[in-house]
């Protein structure tokens, strides 16, 4: 058999991942290769030309290597056909996954290369081989992902650690309101989960806690958490809100997304999981004095449950298996000047009208503009929703893609955004009917079940749809003090037309950005992210859950951006990989971990049998 | 049974209840109750001390009931439940008034809140005395799996369970492992050999010893309940002739990944499928790639090709769903076009550009890149091909509506794929009925819910995973698989199945066999009896919503701790 | 009636500098972004679809191309990268060479090389005709300036003609040609964009109605100043005015600007000022040219290098000339004057009305037609569409 | 003193229990007349509870489920809305105030929601007095 090794590069990817050249002269060492061509970068090929070099060197086989050796492939196929060779003879070795965009590169590179040229698929050759499996996992993160992933491994009977950065679990999901397309309450669906997670015998809860080192190997990773100090005895509080009353100290909510404020001493939200008061350092006097001012909720406590003075705890944990479910951030409006966040008070991003339009939410889910309003302690006035003062937007406009499908800010799509922008637009119009609502969509991108009939009934609800990127949002009354209306201008592409017109509330359908921390958590357990900072999975297609790291899974949004229903789907895949290495006893190792010549023996062997 | 020794607990909650209640008050009334031995006011019942006194005063007094008038039982129910369990009383042996969440903090008047307390703990008393010990029980869980469809799906949820020791049955109609992955030669967005992917798992599968593959087979039936399912599977022998053979295997689980079937787009006229010789189908265009010959049915390398998108999709005429992996295949047909044959100018002519997932936009840049024409059309304004006129350097014109300029436009091409979507297969019914489970108006499964429990189905132990429930992309379908697997990897790791306590209970001797329940249960939890003319409730299938309580008209049915004298008690309670 | 698509034109435009025009998605950013474009004129977005799809009559007759004048915001804000503003640079080059019955503009835009031959023949032909001219008709005292007359006989008469009118006779010859060839393909223009358009119905009394526009907007630069970004405008501004200036000064007072050696300042101011405002103006293009340092110049068409080099040369020449006369070196400014000559001749036989310059007609004429289309076109306005009609659809 | 009258809540435990939990967690203040009892599923509510309520000496009896849609046993709140007409004409044919009966829709989120009923049919069935069927219904029974 002949074979034909030739390598060209599409540009996906970091492009220094590989030595191309060490590549070549180790391909031309391979058996029966014996046409080993560098077509160098975005080669523009023809079929033509290629068959004519197939049929000169009599080759039976041609490998194609390279980041993405498929977008050539084509060429070759024809160019195999042409000179009348087997078409399926074209193999791709394909230097993207794998980790071979990693520091071991060019190694891995070279043993895809060698599976190409035998024939054998690499993951079939590249099995890493079985360490013995700690039996307790170590789940990052407790969004939805986390929480469904922890349940799948706990109601197993497995023990679960679940660690969590903020307060309480519930991630973003605790904070919406509907969720598409089915509308459903997203309490009614979470809090079950979260109350089952306090409850499960075999979940050990780690809220305000963060990763702090990881060390071990695949099936016994020893990981050290920082416990931050709540400062409150979470198994003895019983949340009577006695210190919060006396609290003098107000800052931003997180949960409300700073549309509200809470105490120094606060509980995350009334549902909050465990449902207990903590103290946030970077607002409470005492804190901020060394101990000299306040601590009147100490005083305060019935239950003598709070420990002014209580300091971080380091706590090691042993763990046989790591999910990471670390889920997104959204992105910073503010970067778009045009679309005026910040500087006007009624221009608001998706999280914080999650948290206006909820029942449970500051304004008990009423729809109000901003109102000013003069606080003495800051000593300046301030934009407030009050539901007295505040009156119900007229005109509301959703701009889609805000930091998404943008060169100038994420290139990718946020893949959620159409589908919650569609579903403000039925809450304006469920809770104001007489609101007009428009929706600026770039591509109306409703994939899922049931989201293309519920766009359709959005549509026949009376929202405005119009495709046409917003442009800018500028002061209506000409003067840049936020006041008053704001005019929004766009092209209605559809309807063929420039629009310009008053709106009194705007909703930034922000996109979804990794979880801040996320790359350090990534170099902990040194895994390779994409080039927008995603967890990178072991195969997109394969196995999209794992990590090319023993051990180690990735789950949710922190592998890319998804909706609720393939999350949890995604959550609940993670804990297969998890529960077949405890049922076992025994986990894949790292891949990364496997020698070139491990790899070319596998392989060899695979081909004999 | 022996008499009624009832401990009544009324939770101070510090100041949370006391401030608004009179908690003193309220434990007065609960002692002058009949069976109630016990009745004190304490700071914090949750406190161990709290819970130490209960187990104490079980000791001393002999107590078997308990009622515990605190927070909501959604708070701590368990945590008092396993005080009892500690003293060795039932757990069922407690009741919990809600005097917090439902009392003192949503009331002012101290006497109305006091009045309230003492009606809902007098309640909580008298429902206790009617409450019965249960125990949770727990049913054989076999670890052996029928997966339906030898997809990629089926694969993956099948190497999960063999690789953790199941015995895996994997059925397949077909006479080959693979499913429609298995026609397709790169995947969109990375392009990627799908078939070094099927060549991997395939491989696994055939030389697994725990996997059993039954080709050209058919599941002819499953009967019992989750964990002890006995299923019959039919299959023909391979080359057509001589008899089928029957065998039967009791499973544990089933998955359901039977996928999906494309659309004829013969049924679209517009574009003339099957007249045009030049006009094929994503699928007919895929097999061209893979043999290296795309050209026109004369042999010769297209000059223009276009590509229509949403072939049976998103249309009111065929199917209103979008199929979800066509944008993203049409893109990587217009790259491949290009690579193919160079010179080859391409057009798309599409509705939205779903392209959703990771890398994906990037891969819709890319294809720009290379100079594809995209055009949109309006939903249900269909594009039209016809053929071209002898001066015109095309085979085929397609007339198009195109939004973006509001012109009317002539494209020119020589070959045109069809973008076709999924739909339902047409044995999807007949599935259906197999392991009842139900499928919504378009034929797809229904998932028990989308968002709790995406592979879990009504019925118990039936799992749905990837193009069987909704068109679904590669990782996608790879992810539910998986989830099912971990589904059933938990349930077999425990070995036995536990059971919930409460459930209903069908007193057979009053039921009159007028089926009615048998209809309500949406867990298909309900068997009917044709000898005995009974019904009865397989217990491990109730979710003890007492949807067939109130429904039975015979008063057959009971739901354990939510019976009708356990409520009466209650609302005598209240209103006494 | 369907139009057909060219799915080869995009190719044929990039040939005229179009870039990465099929990244563009129609997201609509650029033409919301635009203060020029309105809703009887939506660009750039329109221009970017019709190319796509090569709709090349509908190109033809746009006059949008000359109402952009490439501030480079829609670029900067374009999602894609697709480079909108660059488009219409691309299409104003590909217009003019439609425009151009001669097929010369076609053939300067698309090879650089023969642009540069024929400005050089011309030169030389320019530079020798003086030279030549001297000999034969044995020339004048080359250590006397005294413009032409240095080169050519001086004399009361020579064949008739005044004294000292010879050069000047041919700068009216020249102009004459210019005129001839730009008005030519002006009318094209008309005829492409107006007169076979059939889709709006123009009244003429609305020409002369609007025909103050055209002198208005040529001067002013009124238009651009609209746009958000006052830099180009500015820089354009002084250029425009300081080429005007310079035209006036050689076709009407072209004696009194070679006289001397003494300044005639009531005359010079305004050569030295136009002289300073051009050098300056083209210097800090090209320099931004090379340094890319805004996104309209972020590309550089041959032509565009073409345009400023030229226009370079001439100021310096021409002050050049100037300078060493009233320093004394006679000698050195005739020669100097020569060489002036031979970029000024193939600057107006050439490029003025084939090549980039041929804009200064183009533009404030297709302003002045889409002003007359406008009202023309608000005349007949129907009742507008609802704001996402497509619904409806 | 004014009448305050004694009404009977049945509240689903996945979504109105928990909303009537979350008005408490909010500290949200309503009327103190309503007597909550928790059952697993709207589904469950037997009219027989809501008759045995009423003849007992209920004043209104108020049925709280999860939103169509929401069901946590994905339709037994349909069940409840199809059984609620028929036991209306019932109630009505006892001479039972429309009012005096009531079922809501109430999510895990609507806290105000739930708080906001009970006040409007606090009022209602205090506007109504008391009801009279406790003895009417129970010679009515005894005759039977």
């Amino acid at each position: 058999m002949r074979i034909g090794v030739y390598l060209c590069q599409e540009g996906v990817g970091d492009p220094d991942a590989v030595n191309l050249h060490s590549i070549a002269s180790y391909a031309a060492n391979l058996p029966n290769v014996e046409v080993v061509r560098d077509l160098g970068a975005k080669p523009n090929l023809m079929p033509e030309t290629l068959a004519k070099e197939i049929k000169t060197e009599s080759l039976d086989r041609v490998v194609v290597a390279g980041d993405s050796p498929g977008f050539f492939k084509p060429a070759f196929t024809t160019a195999m056909a042409q000179a009348g060779g087997d078409p399926d003879e074209v193999r791709l070795a394909s230097f993207r996954a794998f980790d071979a965009s990693s520091g071991i590169g060019t190694a891995r590179a070279k043993s895809i290369l060698a599976c190409a040229v035998l024939g054998v698929p690499f993951p079939l050759a590249a099995v890493p081989d079985t360490t013995a499996v700690h039996p307790v996992t170590l789940v990052v993160g407790a969004g939805v992902a986390g929480i469904q992933a922890a349940l799948e491994i706990a109601d197993a009977g497995k023990k679960v650690f679940l660690l969590e950065r903020t307060g309480t679990i519930g991630g973003h999901m605790a904070q919406f309101d509907k969720t598409f397309p089915t509308l459903d309450c997203a309490a009614c669906i979470l809090t079950p989960k979260m109350v089952a997670v306090g409850q499960h015998e075999h979940i050990e809860l780690m809220t305000y806690s963060e990763i702090e080192t990881v060390s071990g190997s695949p099936g016994d990773y020893t990981v050290m958490v920082r416990q931050k100090a709540k400062r409150v005895d979470a198994d003895a509080c019983v949340a009577c809100d006695a210190c919060a009353e006396v609290c003098p100290q107000r800052t931003a909510s997180e949960f409300d997304n700073g549309i509200a404020e809470r105490k120094a001493i606060y509980m995350p939200f009334p549902q909050a999981v465990p449902n207990a008061y903590l103290i946030d350092e970077a607002s409470c006097t005492y804190v901020l004095s060394d101990g000299k001012k306040c601590g009147v909720c100490a005083k305060k406590c019935p239950k003598e449950c709070i420990d002014l003075d209580q300091k971080d705890e380091l706590v090691e944990c042993q763990v046989g298996n790591i999910i990471l479910a670390t889920g997104y951030d959204v992105y910073d409006a503010t970067k778009i000047e045009r679309y005026g966040y910040g500087v006007f008070p009624n221009v608001l991003t998706a999280l914080e009208f999650e948290r206006l339009t909820n029942a449970s939410g500051p304004t008990g889910g009423k729809i109000v503009t901003k109102t000013k309003r003069y606080n003495k302690r800051k000593k300046a006035d301030e934009w407030v929703f009050d539901t007295e003062e505040g009156s119900a937007p007229k005109r509301v406009a959703i701009i889609h893609c805000v930091g998404s499908r943008d060169a100038n800010h994420n290139a990718y799509c946020s893949r959620v955004c159409c589908m919650y922008s569609l579903k403000f637009a039925h809450l304006v119009k469920e809770k104001l009917p007489d609101a007009e609502c428009y929706e600026f969509y770039i591509d109306m991108r409703a994939f899922g079940k049931g989201y293309e009939e519920f766009a359709e009934r959005i549509r026949d609800e009376g929202t405005f749809v119009v495709r046409g990127r917003t442009a800018k949002v500028m002061d209506g009354d000409g003067q840049m003090n936020g006041d008053g209306l704001m005019i929004i201008r766009g092209e209605d592409i559809v309807s063929e037309r420039l629009v310009e017109f008053p709106v009194d509330m705007i909703l930034l359908a922000v996109g979804l950005v990794p979880a801040h921390g996320s790359a350090e958590i990534a170099d902990m357990l040194d895994l390779s992210v994409d080039s927008d900072g995603w967890f990178s999975e072991l195969d997109y297609n394969a196995s999209p859950t794992d990590t090319e790291r023993g051990g180690v899974f990735v789950c949710g949004a922190c592998q890319a951006p998804k909706d609720i229903p393939d999350t949890v789907a995604q959550a609940s895949a993670v804990a297969a990989g998890v529960l077949k290495s405890i049922a076992t006893g025994r986990g894949l190792d790292s891949r990364a971990d496997l020698s070139l010549s491990d790899i070319e023996a596998r392989a060899a062997n695979l081909i004999r049998v | 049974m022996e008499d009624l020794k009832i401990g009544v607990y009324i939770c101070n909650c510090g100041t949370n209840i006391a401030k608004v209640v009179d908690c003193d008050a309220v434990v007065e009334s609960a002692a002058s109750l009949p069976g109630v031995v016990v009745s004190r006011p304490y700071k914090y019942m949750c406190s161990n001390p709290g819970q130490e006194m209960i187990v104490q005063d079980i000791k001393e007094h002999g107590l078997n009931r308990v009622v515990v008038s605190a927070c909501s039982p959604r708070m701590h129910e368990p945590t008092f439940r396993k005080a009892l369990q500690n003293a060795g009383v039932n757990p069922y042996f407690l009741e919990m008034a809600n005097i917090r969440e439902q009392c003192s903090w949503v009331h002012e008047d101290g006497a109305q809140a006091t009045e309230k307390a003492t009606s809902l703990t007098r309640a909580a008393v008298l429902r206790v005395a009617q409450h019965e010990p249960l125990e949770r029980r727990s049913v054989d869980m076999c670890k052996n799996l029928l997966v339906i469809g030898a997809g990629i799906t089926g694969m993956t949820a099948a190497l999960d369970l063999a690789d953790a020791g199941s015995k895996v049955y994997l059925v397949d109609r077909a006479d080959r492992l693979g499913g429609n992955v298995a026609r397709v030669d790169l995947t969109a967005p990375y392009l990627d050999s799908a078939r070094d992917m099927m060549t991997e798992r395939m491989t696994r599968v055939v030389e697994h010893p725990n996997i059993e593959v039954l080709l050209n087979s058919e599941v002819e039936d499953v009967s019992g309940f989750v964990g002890n399912f006995q299923t019959t599977i039919i299959s023909k022998p391979a080359d057509g002739k001589g008899t089928p053979t029957k065998v039967t295997h009791d499973v544990g689980s089933v998955i359901v990944c039977t996928g999906y079937k494309e659309f004829d787009a013969s049924r679209i006229t517009h574009y003339g499928y099957g007249k045009l010789p030049n006009v094929v189908t994503s699928f007919e265009f895929e097999k061209m790639l893979r043999a290296g010959r795309v050209e026109t049915k004369e042999g010769k390398a297209p000059q223009y090709v276009a590509i229509v998108h949403c072939v049976g999709s998103r249309n009111m005429e065929f199917h209103p769903y979008c199929s979800r992996v066509c944008c993203m295949t049409a893109l990587k047909y217009a790259q491949e076009v290009k690579s193919a044959v160079p010179g080859a100018y391409v057009s798309d002519i599409y509705i939205d550009m779903h392209a959703f997932g990771k890398g994906h936009e990037d891969f819709y840049r890319r294809s720009s890149e290379v100079k594809t024409l995209f055009l949109m059309y309006a939903k249900n304004d269909y594009p039209v091909i016809r053929k071209a006129g002898p001066k015109d350097d095309c085979e085929m014109l397609i007339e198009v509506n195109e939004t973006l300029s509001h012109e009317t436009i002539e494209i020119p091409a020589d070959m045109v794929i069809l973008m076709v979507g999924m739909e339902a297969r047409e044995d999807s019914g007949e599935i259906a009925r197999l392991v009842n489970i139900s499928r919504d108006k378009d034929g797809w499964f229904i998932e028990s819910h989308p968002k709790l429990d995406p592979v879990a189905t009504t019925t118990d132990g039936i799992y749905i995973a990837g193009g069987c429930q909704f068109p679904k992309d590669i990782p996608d379908s790879v992810a539910q698989a998986r989830a099912a697997a971990a589904r059933i990897l938990g349930r077999i790791a425990k070995g036995k199945l536990d059971i919930d306590a409460v459930f209903a209970e069908v007193d057979e001797d009053h039921c009159s066999g007028c089926r009615m329940c048998n209809e309500l249960c949406p867990y298909t939890a309900i068997e009917y009896d044709a000898e005995k003319k009974r019904s009865h409730v397989i217990s491990a299938l109730c979710k003890a919503c007492g949807a067939c309580v109130a429904a039975c008209p015979s008063g057959a049915i009971a739901a354990r701790h939510f019976t009708d004298r356990q409520i009466y008690a209650q609302i005598e309670g209240v209103l006494a | 009636m369907a139009i057909r698509a060219n799915l080869k034109l995009i190719e044929e435009l990039e040939r005229y500098g179009a870039q990465d025009v099929s990244n563009c998605y129609h997201c609509g950013n650029c033409s919301a972004t635009c203060p020029f474009s309105s809703d009887h004129s939506i660009f750039p977005r329109r221009e970017m679809r019709m190319l796509q799809m090569g709709l090349e009559t509908k190109l033809e007759s746009s006059l949008d191309p000359w109402l952009c004048y490439y501030c480079g915001e829609c670029s900067d804000d374009c999602p894609r990268d697709a480079e909108p503003g660059e488009t219409m640079m691309s299409l104003r080059r590909w217009l003019t060479a439609r425009y151009d019955w001669t097929g010369i503009s076609k053939l300067f835009y698309l090879s650089w090389k023969a642009e540069l031959l024929a400005i050089i023949i011309v030169a030389l032909l320019a530079g020798a005709g003086f030279l030549a001219a001297g000999f034969l008709l044995g020339g004048g005292d080359i250590s006397v300036y005294n413009g032409e007359n240095a080169f050519l006989p001086a004399g009361e008469s020579w064949y008739g003609l005044p004294t000292g009118t010879g050069v000047h006779l041919f700068d009216w010859i020249l102009a004459g040609v210019l005129v001839f060839f730009l008005s030519t393909n002006c009318m094209r223009m008309w005829w492409k964009t107006m007169g076979r358009d059939k889709s709006v119905k123009v009244p003429p009394h609305l020409y002369i109605a609007k025909i103050f526009s055209l002198p208005w907007n040529f001067m002013s630069q009124a238009r651009y100043a609209k746009c958000d970004r006052k830099r180009p405008w500015a820089i354009h501004l002084v250029l425009m005015l300081s080429y005007v200036t310079m035209l006036v000064l050689i076709m009407f007072f072209l004696e009194r600007m070679a006289a001397g050696p003494g300044v005639d300042w009531k005359v010079h101011v305004f050569g030295l000022l136009a002289t300073v405002g051009l050098l300056a103006t083209t210097i800090f293009a090209m320099r931004g040219r090379v340094k890319k340092t805004e996104s309209q110049y972020k590309h550089s068409h041959e032509s565009d290098w073409m345009f400023l080099i030229l226009l370079v040369v001439v100021a310096s020449t021409g002050f050049l000339q100037f300078a060493l006369h009233r320093s004394g070196l006679d000698v050195a400014a005739n020669i100097a004057y020569v060489v002036h000559m031979m970029a000024v001749v193939p600057m107006l036989l050439l490029e003025v009305p084939f090549s980039k310059w041929s804009h200064l007609a183009y533009r404030p004429l297709a302003m002045y037609f889409n002003e007359v289309r406008e009202e023309a076109a608000t005349a007949a306005e129907k009742s507008a569409v609802p704001l996402g009609a497509a619904q409806a659809a | 003193m004014t009448f305050e009258p004694k009404i009977v809540g049945f509240l689903c435990n996945w979504c109105s229990y928990t909303g009537a939990d979350l008005a408490g967690t909010s500290r949200i203040h309503y009327a103190p007349n309503v007597r909550v009892i928790r059952v697993m599923c709207s589904a469950r509510i037997d009219p027989t509870f809501v008759l045995k309520a009423l003849t007992d000496g209920a004043d209104g009896v108020l049925i709280c489920g999860c939103h169509p849609g929401d069901c946590h046993y994905s339709e037994g709140n349909y069940k409840m809305m199809r059984r609620y007409p028929l036991l209306k004409k019932l109630l009505a044919d006892y001479g039972i105030e429309d009012e005096r009966v009531r079922l809501e829709w109430v999510s895990a989120s609507e806290g105000q929601r739930f708080a906001d009923i009970v006040n409007d049919m606090t009022e209602r069935v205090r506007a109504l007095g008391p009801c009279s069927v406790k003895t009417d219904l129970a010679t009515d029974m005894a005759e039977r």
